[in-house]
């Protein structure tokens, strides 16, 4: 088992709490029977953008930051909190290993977590459009990878990551946004929207970025995240 | 004589008389009560008692000062019930999600359990002051604001004619004080009763307030599922009950659901959380 | 008394760690660390552990200030009253927390930044908290995974059973007791075979038994090359792990050194010792005759404390004086020569 | 009559048994309570409380039955548990009051015992700081003062000196020691730290795998019945080997462990003969006393 492996193990098991699973649930929950709901009104309008303007709001919006900051920032955060990351930063492995593995088990488990409620939201709402779906299932991904991201960092930058990340959620990501147009374009959300409607082909396309674009800059922030991570790791006084 | 003296600075031994269990829990609720509005402690622990307490008691001394310098208001109990709806509950909800939490929770987080616990009290003694303190923090917002309209009113002159009507709105307003307090502890104490976080239990509370009634009036109106699937309702039901007692069909109507069943399902929400909460606690084991 | 039933982890160690580091070719890079003008030859070659002026602040509160001392192979201990900077020093030791100003250098290299160093260091830290959720092998195996040890399972069950845990207790760490939590700790410290150990409080929630069995097993590291820093608060249990001691208060160095030989140097604290003897009352004075005693308080019907400041020649003369007399010793206890005693001077607590 | 009275005393959680047959008596005084880690120390102690029954076997505390009459019991005892966990913004004087009023006492003479407690302790200028600003060593002694602020009968303290640096160690033990002779409340301490035991405590109760090892006044636990002379000498090897040679000599048994010479005598005699032997071999003596054993030889010997 080598220690990549080790920490990967270390991390996933930690990663799954009753809590955890009945946020993950009580989300699905409530975006299926929205969805369904869309799915029975009577009148006839665009399914497909009403389908993308709810899970853009609900999906991407609440739902993908929500679990990725209770997953990924737990699992340093934990750690910190409880004084015993120590035993793993004391370790002569190096740090970046510590910082990648928490980022990509907190992914490996928001992933699925969102990719399948939003992607089944997304069937029902726009009527059994398989396009739609697919597109809200791989926005939702790369939502997912850049939070986790964000949120493993947040693990270890501040004492109470859950407070700081909501407060990043509601403040900037939705309130700002909202305010100031300019600013949207900086958010996660934006490029994971502008990656949904473009794959989707649905409603007005200019004004958003690209696909490569989107897909670049998540990742980047996810990856950028990895390397703050391991910088801060360094430079922090360890219990 | 000399009158110089020194006296014993030692240990005074106490042989009065010990007030027993009963005394135990009388300061268990005193400390509890004075904890819980923030007496005694920093001024941000007295931020939301204070706010509750507004919140409940302005629109009804408003209202009674409005009565008093134009006289007339409503002379019958119609308006009595209608602060329920809105201002009550909305200090009722801050009551139960901010206050109630810290009345099990934190004693769990400082270790005062185990102090507790090695006191005449004994895990049901405890449960039963905690649950005392929550039912008077409760009915201090939800007894209060209606009792003082009545007794306005009465002195207006404007109040319910005769004597045999007087009393019957006294009781029907404390019937109603007591479903909600005693429905609110309930839950709130039960879901205290999962964390030692009360930050954790407040969200929970408040979540699983607005979740039942969004989730309930979805599932009925929506996907037409039987109206008994209201008794789910967190708020709705003792408010429902709370109209039904003052017999009116007013905005919260729930026509087709029939009155024994709120009872019942009012009566069956009690047995579920306070049992959960003994379950809970009898096993708990007091490592703190 | 070496238990002979503890296996040596050096023999059982696997040639695998890296550096088959021996006490005599540790050589410190003399060059990084320029010794003080002031002494000969600082810090000795086979030193493991120095930390040359360092200094750490948080905020204006200075909790260590400008503390340099060397640790050589064998079991030393740190003490200091709480509040002393003792765990800052050891948490800067260890390489967890940096320091304001000055060098820390321990098994080749700065732990907090040399990767190679810090696997030879084996640190067992204060706090209580270990992953709560794994089971006690998963854990240690963890620890042995992460310090490139070949066959890391057979070295964690091999660790456990060193500090009496069964390693196929299929319960997680987070229901354990204090005591057996701790020996978890341990393990996890010995499992990759350190070179240095650092441990804050070890011993904290062991019962008797397996505290004796755990100083026996510091001991035996100490004798086979280890060097073994041991923070605490338990001053009988540190007399016996050895005699060496840094004693840190108020943020700086107190003293180092073997502590009896400390307690010599206080000079201005007279040794006081508790005779039992018949005819204490001339055996008393014959004592003050003699030269060989300051003074001496009668403090029941045959028990005297006398006060010396030339302990030797007192100890040859006491047995003389009551055979001369004929008086009966039963008793020479010394009251202020232990640890304790030095500790209590050194930090200046009043009598 | 008995503090607290023990006899068969079992205790099972579901098919592990905690406690398989313990029976003591615990007279008034300082008592230790001592065992390994899992002997059901802690079981015991909850069970002295009343916090649960004994399986099987009968338990009287202060007279009656703990389980039974819980209340009126735990009135009479105070109980600083192991933890030092404290509600961090209340002041330590309402919080020794709270404690006393639980106890029975009246508000106001509760709040005049809590000032009284929390001077006994030397808190008296900080009695009015909240318990989150203590140090350690504080709130330890807080703890000591809620124990005996009620006038208890018999205190309950468990590693009282947990966390504490040696100065504050002996400034608690010797509290602990003023409040059993001093003001005359018995104390049960449950530690493990032998030295401690041995310095404050009058008697023992051991507790080993389930049973009673070993229960009794220090001082007969401790005596070996055979007299005998321990010595630390300052000499050398050869200067040993002579002393012991000297003893054999004389028909007593003596051994040497480094610079320790342990010799069995059968009377009093034997300190003239060691103090001979020193000045006929011109040697220092460091230490030297009656052969004794020490509680931790006691409680090594009975747990094996």
């Amino acid at each position: 088992m080598s220690k990549f492996q080790g920490l990967f193990k270390l991390f996933s098991r930690h990663q799954m709490t009753t809590g955890r699973l009945v946020l993950i649930g009580g989300f699905a929950f409530v975006l299926l029977s929205a969805a369904l709901a869309i799915n029975r009104s009577p009148e006839d309008l665009d399914r497909s953008r009403s389908a993308l303007d709810f899970l853009e709001g609900m999906g991407l919006g609440l739902a993908v930051p929500i679990i990725a900051l209770v997953l990924a920032s737990s699992t340093l955060g934990d750690l910190v909190e409880d004084e015993t990351l120590v035993y793993l930063w004391h370790r002569p492995s190096p740090r970046w290993m510590i910082a990648l593995s928490a980022w990509l088990s907190s992914t490996a488990v928001t992933v699925p977590a969102t990719v399948i409620p939003l992607g089944l939201s997304a069937l029902l709402a726009s009527g059994g459009s398989v396009r739609v779906a697919v597109a809200v299932a791989a926005a939702s991904t790369l939502a997912a990878v850049a939070y986790c991201g964000l949120f493993t960092l947040a693990g270890v930058m501040v004492r109470k990551p859950l407070v700081w990340g909501l407060l990043y959620v509601f403040i900037w990501e939705t309130l700002l946004t909202a305010l100031f147009g300019g600013l949207g374009r900086l958010s996660i959300r934006s490029y994971a929207a502008a990656l949904s409607n473009r794959l989707a082909g649905v409603g007005p396309l200019q004004g958003l970025h690209s696909v490569p674009a989107s897909i670049i800059a998540c990742l980047l922030i996810g990856l950028g995240c990895v390397g703050l991570t391991t910088w801060r790791l360094n430079k922090m006084d360890i219990a | 004589m000399s009158d110089a003296q020194i006296f014993d600075q030692g240990y005074r031994t106490y042989s009065g008389e010990r007030t027993g269990l009963k005394g135990a829990l009388r300061s268990l609720i005193v400390h509890s009560l004075r904890a819980s509005l923030g007496l005694g402690r920093k001024a941000r622990h007295k931020i939301v008692p204070v706010l509750t307490v507004a919140i409940s008691y302005l629109p009804a001394i408003i209202i009674l000062g409005i009565a008093v310098l134009f006289g007339g208001g409503a002379a019958d109990d119609a308006n009595y019930y209608s602060y329920y709806d809105n201002s009550i509950s909305i200090a009722v909800i801050l009551m139960v999600a901010f206050i109630v939490p810290q009345l099990l929770c934190t004693d769990r987080r400082t270790g005062l359990l185990g102090v507790y616990l090695a006191s005449p009290l004994n895990r049901p003694t405890y449960l039963l002051g905690k649950a005392i303190t929550s039912i008077i923090l409760l009915l201090l917002v939800t007894l209060g604001p209606p009792l003082l309209i009545l007794l306005g009113y009465s002195l207006q002159g404007v109040g319910p004619h005769g004597f045999g009507q007087w009393i019957e709105t006294f009781i029907k307003i404390v019937a109603s004080s007591l479903v909600l307090g005693l429905f609110l502890t309930a839950v709130g104490l039960a879901i205290s009763a999962t964390t030692d976080r009360w930050a954790t239990a407040t969200a929970t509370i408040i979540g699983a307030l607005i979740a039942s009634t969004i989730v309930t009036e979805v599932l009925v109106t929506e996907a037409k599922l039987p109206p008994a699937i209201r008794l789910a309702n967190l708020i709705g039901l003792p408010i429902t009950l709370i109209h039904r007692i003052h017999n009116d069909v007013g905005e919260w109507s729930y026509t087709d659901n029939p009155t024994w069943s709120l009872w019942l399902g009012v009566v069956g929400w009690l047995c579920l959380t306070l049992g959960f909460v003994w379950a809970r606690y009898r096993t708990l084991l007091v490592r703190r | 008394m070496v238990p002979t039933t503890i296996p040596t982890p050096a023999a059982a160690a696997p040639a695998a760690s890296s550096v088959q580091v021996g006490p005599a070719t540790a050589q410190p890079a003399s060059s990084a660390l320029p010794p003080p003008p002031s002494q000969v030859q600082w810090p000795p070659a086979n030193a493991t552990i120095v930390a040359n002026m360092v200094t750490r602040s948080f905020g204006e509160l200075v909790a260590v200030s400008g503390v340099s001392f060397a640790v050589q192979p064998g079991v030393s201990a740190l003490l200091g009253p709480n509040g002393a900077g003792k765990s800052t020093m050891l948490r800067m030791l260890s390489g967890q927390i940096a320091p304001t100003s000055g060098e820390i250098w321990v098994a080749g290299g700065n732990p907090r930044t040399d990767q190679a160093a810090r696997g030879r260091i084996g640190l067992v830290p204060q706090q209580d908290g270990v992953f709560d959720r794994e089971m006690s092998l998963a854990v240690v195996k963890l620890a042995a995974v992460l310090s490139d040890l070949d066959e890391p399972e057979a070295r964690a069950r091999w660790a456990l059973n060193l500090v009496e845990m069964d390693p196929d207790l299929n319960r997680p760490v987070g229901t354990f007791s204090k005591g057996m939590r701790q020996r978890v700790k341990i393990a996890q410290a010995l499992v990759h075979d350190p070179l240095v150990f650092m441990m804050d409080e070890p011993l904290n929630g062991l019962d008797p038994r397996q505290r004796k069995q755990m100083v026996e097993l510091f001991q035996h590291l100490g004798s086979i090359g280890k060097t073994v820093l041991i923070s605490s608060h338990v001053l009988d249990e540190v007399e016996r792990f050895g005699s060496h001691v840094i004693v840190m208060a108020k943020g700086r160095l107190a003293a180092q050194g073997d502590f009896h030989a400390i307690r010599r140097l206080m000079d201005n604290q007279p040794l006081r010792v508790r005779i039992e003897a018949t005819q204490i009352q001339i055996v008393g004075a014959e004592l003050i005759r003699s030269g060989a005693v300051l003074g001496c308080t009668i403090t029941s019907h045959n028990q005297a404390n006398v006060t010396t400041s030339d302990i030797v020649r007192f100890r040859r003369v006491v047995a003389k004086i009551c055979q001369q007399h004929n008086s009966r010793l039963s008793e020479l206890a010394p009251l202020d020569d232990d640890l304790e005693s030095v500790f209590r001077y050194l930090t200046g607590a009043s009598q | 009559m008995s503090l607290v009275s023990a006899r068969n005393i079992s205790k099972n959680y579901g098919q592990f048994s905690a406690l398989s047959d313990v029976s003591f008596d615990i007279e008034p005084g300082v008592t230790g309570l001592l065992g390994a880690n899992g002997a059901g120390k802690t079981t015991m102690l909850g069970m002295i409380i009343g916090l649960h029954a004994p399986t099987s076997g009968s338990l009287q505390v202060l007279g009656q039955n703990p389980w039974t009459a819980g209340a009126s019991v735990r009135e009479r005892l105070g109980y600083a548990p192991e933890h030092h966990t404290l509600p961090p913004d209340m002041p330590a004087v309402d919080f020794v009051r709270h404690v006393a009023e639980l106890h029975g006492l009246p508000r106001d003479e509760a709040a005049a015992r809590s000032s009284d407690a929390l001077w006994l302790v030397d808190l008296g200028e900080e009695r009015f700081r909240p318990m989150g600003t203590m140090s350690t060593g504080q709130r330890q002694r807080v703890k000591l003062a809620q124990a005996i602020a009620h006038d208890p009968n018999l205190i309950l303290l468990d590693e009282p000196t947990d966390g504490l640096d040696p100065v504050q160690r002996d400034l608690m033990l010797d509290l602990i020691k003023h409040v059993s002779t001093g003001i005359g409340i018995n104390v049960i301490l449950s530690s493990h730290l032998l030295d401690e035991v041995e310095k404050i405590c009058d008697s023992v109760v051991i507790v080993g795998n389930g049973v009673t090892l070993a229960t009794g006044k220090l001082d007969d636990l401790r005596d070996t019945g055979t007299t005998g002379v321990v010595m630390e000498l300052e000499a050398n090897q050869d200067q040993i080997d002579w002393v012991l040679n000297y003893f054999r000599h004389h028909g007593l048994t003596a051994s040497a462990i480094a610079r320790r010479i342990t010799v069995e005598g059968a009377d009093e005699s034997v300190f003239d003969l060691a103090r001979d032997a020193c000045v006929a071999a011109d040697i220092g003596i460091i230490r030297l006393g009656p052969r004794s054993l020490t509680l931790e030889d006691v409680f090594l010997e009975q747990l094996g």
